[in-house]
């Protein structure tokens, strides 16, 4: 089943997180067809301690981030979603894919709220402490990953999601989760994770000792995961990563995704930004596309490469 | 994205408040603040109360670690973020608890403030010769120890062009109905993770604290059901004030 | 056995590449201590046909490459090893580690020119008759570099250094690579690889349709393997990866790297600007050293993180 | 990194030389190049021959299909890259084959500069008439169709404050004996990759033609004992001249 975003642009989930985000920006007139819950996990999380970002100061440079999948109890989301109304947005709800039976439990107790899911395989960034960190072998194992696909598929027809990581055997991954139910694969979490050492300090920045890479910089890593993705599998995709422009969006129409995810695209933008930049970035994509249908882009980047003589496929004006 | 700071002077402001002078200046338009990173501890909001300094009170254990800094000792700060408050002719600063620190700057570039300031006792009237030496300072104690006795609000009316107001969640609630929305701005606190409007932690009514605010429009606040009522604990879920 | 560079600075394998310009930079003064030459084949390569580069516009974006190893025959390159004179720094010769039997082979052709060994573990894994473009890498695999990490060590009692891959189980290879008796571990080469997009041709951009992830934006993913593998390994570390400025370089001192490997630096820099900015990084190195060794650096951000009291252990000026 | 641009002319020079005038300018000193990719095919560096255009001949595969383009085809260029000419006053320039696609934009932007240009036969005298335009022209011929016959090393003794060369490999080698070191200025060619010096593919003598040229001084010239000798092909082997 399809989730019919309009337009095909979504939140990354843990990016704006909270459902008052989401109806504010919806009652705004944010360009955004779905909003995207910060994945909720079986028990209330508190996350690590900050610092939970860093960045260089040399533009471009990645983002870590080190939250660790904070998460009120489901009990409480429920509580909230009930509250909830996108006039115009779908709402879906992201879950931690940690336990079959967990995952199946709280898709159940949001069934009536959500339009969609969209089920997180794995957390490069769990607390310190933390047993061996499940999550994060659930997403590099195909089996584990059909798992806890099957256990959302048999809670709710509504359409499923399963969010992939780079760096992890995805095509596998990928095909396991779309036998076992998968209606979209989300192409990808955040790369990594990463390190970084303040050198005045002598120690590493993060509370949380490492963190997952987002921003322009993982675009190539992210990208290559759509068009291997598309290749092998021929499935809806959600991309995510480094989108900020809507030439950034097109490259992931051509590789082959039907939904963009922004994610670091939201740092340091105000409501009237998001308002302003996120109508801009999907009027660029529709000036791009001149009035061809946006299904036709989508992996039209796996075409055969055209030779020297022959004109470009897109008439430029 | 850090500053590695030293403190060059730590100075006692009564009422258990101390300000952080730092060895490095943070240009900052008067209400940003900045993210004050203790390495081993955590990373928490305080307003710029200089360009060089951070005003704390020691409300709990980070803010007591923060108030154990002593001469030479570093801190890193990032920012200063977020938006602030107008600076225009003819304002009405008011201040409560730690939030008086938010009011500094403002109050030294804005021509001809006037000043309300409240506090339990007078001990917590933070920066009030200050506050005296640029503008006409008018104060409320809870315990009659100084000024007026009572509420913040016992300060008002007040004539003014527009209106500053920074303090307990429960005190700007209280002030709401008596300022006019349209020339009136609060400047707001949450609990903040990453400060840059990502992570969605520090929302009120929809509105992100650190990118939104932390100063907002009396209009925009008018319509914060939030305010004074909830705000998001460390996994997310609200707490009730 | 150490490399003995003065200063620990080398460039990238396939960096600048050929003796002619180690032996004008040396020459010229650059402050480069030893210099790694083009990965060499077993026979000549011709490597990709352009565009074998790529990177967005946006500043600090990553660099893709596909070159793709091109090479000299080792015929070739020992008539023009025969011929380099580097009054003041090392050569290291950097070979590509797909068959052990030709690794040892081209050890012993250029033994009479080399200060050093650097095994390019990123090569393809070629079971026979295997296509190059499905292969594994021989770096993904801790027994198949083991092989070529002994193969060397029999053909060689110079340094050798194993240089590792982000993106593979770096620490569990580095183990077998230091047992099989590498010197160093070479920490690492290009993240990915990534694949970028043109809008307007709607295909992909390199001819190797995807490209190895080079500069700024994989620093934090190399610094945390050089953490990671001193870590667990605590052997000489030579780094790669986004090494900038000198506070990169610092960086992955105290993750625990003693050489500095600077690779995507030298895009668009002059001999002159090589000459004047390698001295200012290692002069940036020696002020923030304060006199203090080198050698008391490296590694120490893995201490006990201090707390907030405590005063910086660098004393500011 | 790349610029989409569409042929809006494709000019013929004579000789086999074609210009492709660009919708796109590439702002740009005298002498430096651009890599131009033809999607399938390759990417090769090309002079600026305009600022919004590229002159190439005939010589191989890549510049059979890069002179196959037609109005309203595509090309995609990156660049500028490289050292250039410097402009000054009292300029003589000298070109050999295609290598004078190098010189013209330095002919329009040097003050009373003096042209000398050599080919095989007149056609290969490319931009002859615009150069005219721009200061006196004296030519060599190697059949002698126009001008002096012989090589453009005939044409020599020319009086001028400076000298800026560029042709084949064995034409400026030829000329180098000739030409004082501290005047003079030389553009090499190499085969390139990387064009940002990196890859090291394109040296000579150490130097990157990409990053450290195409236009080096005489002095370094000097000292270039690979010109006219040896270039590295493809894999980096040397291939002799
Ligand atoms: C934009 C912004 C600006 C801020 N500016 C300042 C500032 O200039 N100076 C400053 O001291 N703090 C400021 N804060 C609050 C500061 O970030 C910390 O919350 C405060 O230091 C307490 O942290 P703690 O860990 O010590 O106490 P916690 O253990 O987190 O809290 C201890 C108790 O104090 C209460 N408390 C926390 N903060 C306040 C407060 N500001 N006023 C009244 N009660 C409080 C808590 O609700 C709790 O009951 C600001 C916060 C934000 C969001
Ligand atoms: C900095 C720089 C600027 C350049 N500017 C131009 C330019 O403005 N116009 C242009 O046409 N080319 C220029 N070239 C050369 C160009 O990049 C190609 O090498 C040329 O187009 C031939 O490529 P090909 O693939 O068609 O031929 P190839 O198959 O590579 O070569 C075919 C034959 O032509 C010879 N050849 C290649 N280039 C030249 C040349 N420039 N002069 C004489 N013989 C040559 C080769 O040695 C070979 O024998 C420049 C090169 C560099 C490095
Ligand atoms: C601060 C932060 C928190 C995140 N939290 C989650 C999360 O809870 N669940 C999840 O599936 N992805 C999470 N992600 C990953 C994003 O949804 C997204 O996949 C990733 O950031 C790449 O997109 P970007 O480069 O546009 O940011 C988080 C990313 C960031 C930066
Ligand atoms: C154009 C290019 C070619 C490279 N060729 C090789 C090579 O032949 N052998 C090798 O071991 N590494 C090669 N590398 C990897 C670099 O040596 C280095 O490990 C990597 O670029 C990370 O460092 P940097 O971010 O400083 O560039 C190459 C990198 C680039 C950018
Ligand atoms: S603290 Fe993260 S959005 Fe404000
Ligand atoms: S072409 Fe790569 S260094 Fe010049």
């Amino acid at each position: 089943m399809l989730l019919n975003l309009d337009p095909p642009i979504v939140n990354g989930s843990g990016i704006l997180s909270f459902p008052d985000i989401f109806e504010l920006l919806d009652q705004k007139g944010a360009t955004i067809g779905g909003y995207i819950t910060k994945s909720i996990s079986p028990t209330e999380r508190l996350g690590n301690e900050n610092p939970v970002v860093t960045q260089e100061d040399t533009p471009g440079a990645p983002l870590l981030n080190s939250l660790a999948l904070p998460s009120q109890s489901p009990e409480e989301w429920v509580a909230e979603l009930k509250e909830t109304r996108l006039p115009r947005a779908k709402l879906i709800v992201s879950v931690n894919g940690v336990d079959p039976k967990e995952v199946s439990r709280i898709i159940r107790m949001v069934e009536p709220y959500a339009d969609g899911y969209e089920l997180n395989l794995s957390c490069p960034n769990l607390a310190p402490g933390e047993e061996e960190s499940v999550a994060d072998l659930v997403g590099q194992n195909p089996t584990a990953s059909a798992q806890v696909v099957r256990a959302a598929r048999e809670a709710t027809e509504k359409p499923v999601v399963a969010k992939l990581s780079p760096g992890t055997d995805y095509v596998e991954v990928g095909r396991a989760c779309v036998e076992a139910g998968a209606d979209y694969l989300g192409c990808g979490n955040t790369l990594g994770p990463g390190l970084a050492i303040d050198i005045h300090q002598r120690s590493p920045v993060l509370a949380g000792l490492t963190g997952g890479l987002s921003g322009p910089a993982i675009k190539p890593i992210n990208l290559k995961m759509v068009y291997d993705v598309f290749g092998a599998l021929g499935v809806p995709i959600i991309a995510y990563g480094g989108i900020m422009t809507w030439e950034d969006a097109v490259e992931y129409l051509l590789a082959g995704a039907c939904v963009l995810g922004l994610g670091t695209f939201f740092a340091e933008r105000t409501v009237e930004d998001i308002v302003r930049d996120t109508r801009n970035f999907w009027q660029g994509v529709q000036d791009y596309l001149k009035g061809e249908p946006l299904e036709s882009l989508v992996g039209s980047a796996h075409a055969m490469r055209t030779t020297a003589a022959s004109p470009s496929p897109q008439q430029k004006s | 994205m850090r500053t590695w700071c030293r403190v060059v002077e730590r100075r006692e402001e009564g009422g258990g408040n101390y300000t952080l002078f730092l060895d490095h200046s943070f240009p900052s338009k008067p209400g940003q603040f900045v993210m004050a990173w203790l390495p081993g501890e955590s990373e928490k909001p305080f307003s710029l109360s200089y360009e060089n300094a951070i005003t704390a009170k020691n409300l709990g254990w980070y803010s007591e670690r923060l108030l154990a800094l002593k001469e030479g000792d570093s801190l890193w700060v990032r920012g200063p973020y977020g938006k602030s408050f107008p600076v225009k002719e003819g304002a009405v600063l008011m201040g409560g608890g730690v939030g008086i620190a938010a009011l500094l700057l403002l109050a030294k570039q804005a021509k001809n403030p006037k000043i309300l300031l409240g506090g339990r006792t007078a001990d917590d009237l933070l920066f009030r010769q200050e506050f005296e030496s640029l503008g006409p300072v008018k104060v409320a104690t809870e315990d009659g120890s100084l000024g007026k006795k009572g509420l913040i609000t016992n300060l008002l009316p007040e004539e003014g062009q527009y209106y500053c107001v920074c303090g307990p969640d429960k005190m700007m609630a209280a002030l709401k109905p008596f300022l006019p929305p349209e020339r009136s701005y609060y400047s707001l606190e949450r609990y903040m993770k990453c400060a840059i409007g990502i992570c969605g932690q520090c929302t009120c009514n929809g509105y992100r604290v650190c990118t939104d605010g932390p100063v907002f429009d009396g209009v925009t606040v008018q319509e914060m059901t939030d305010l004074g009522r909830r705000k998001r604990g460390k996994s997310g879920a609200w707490e009730y004030l």
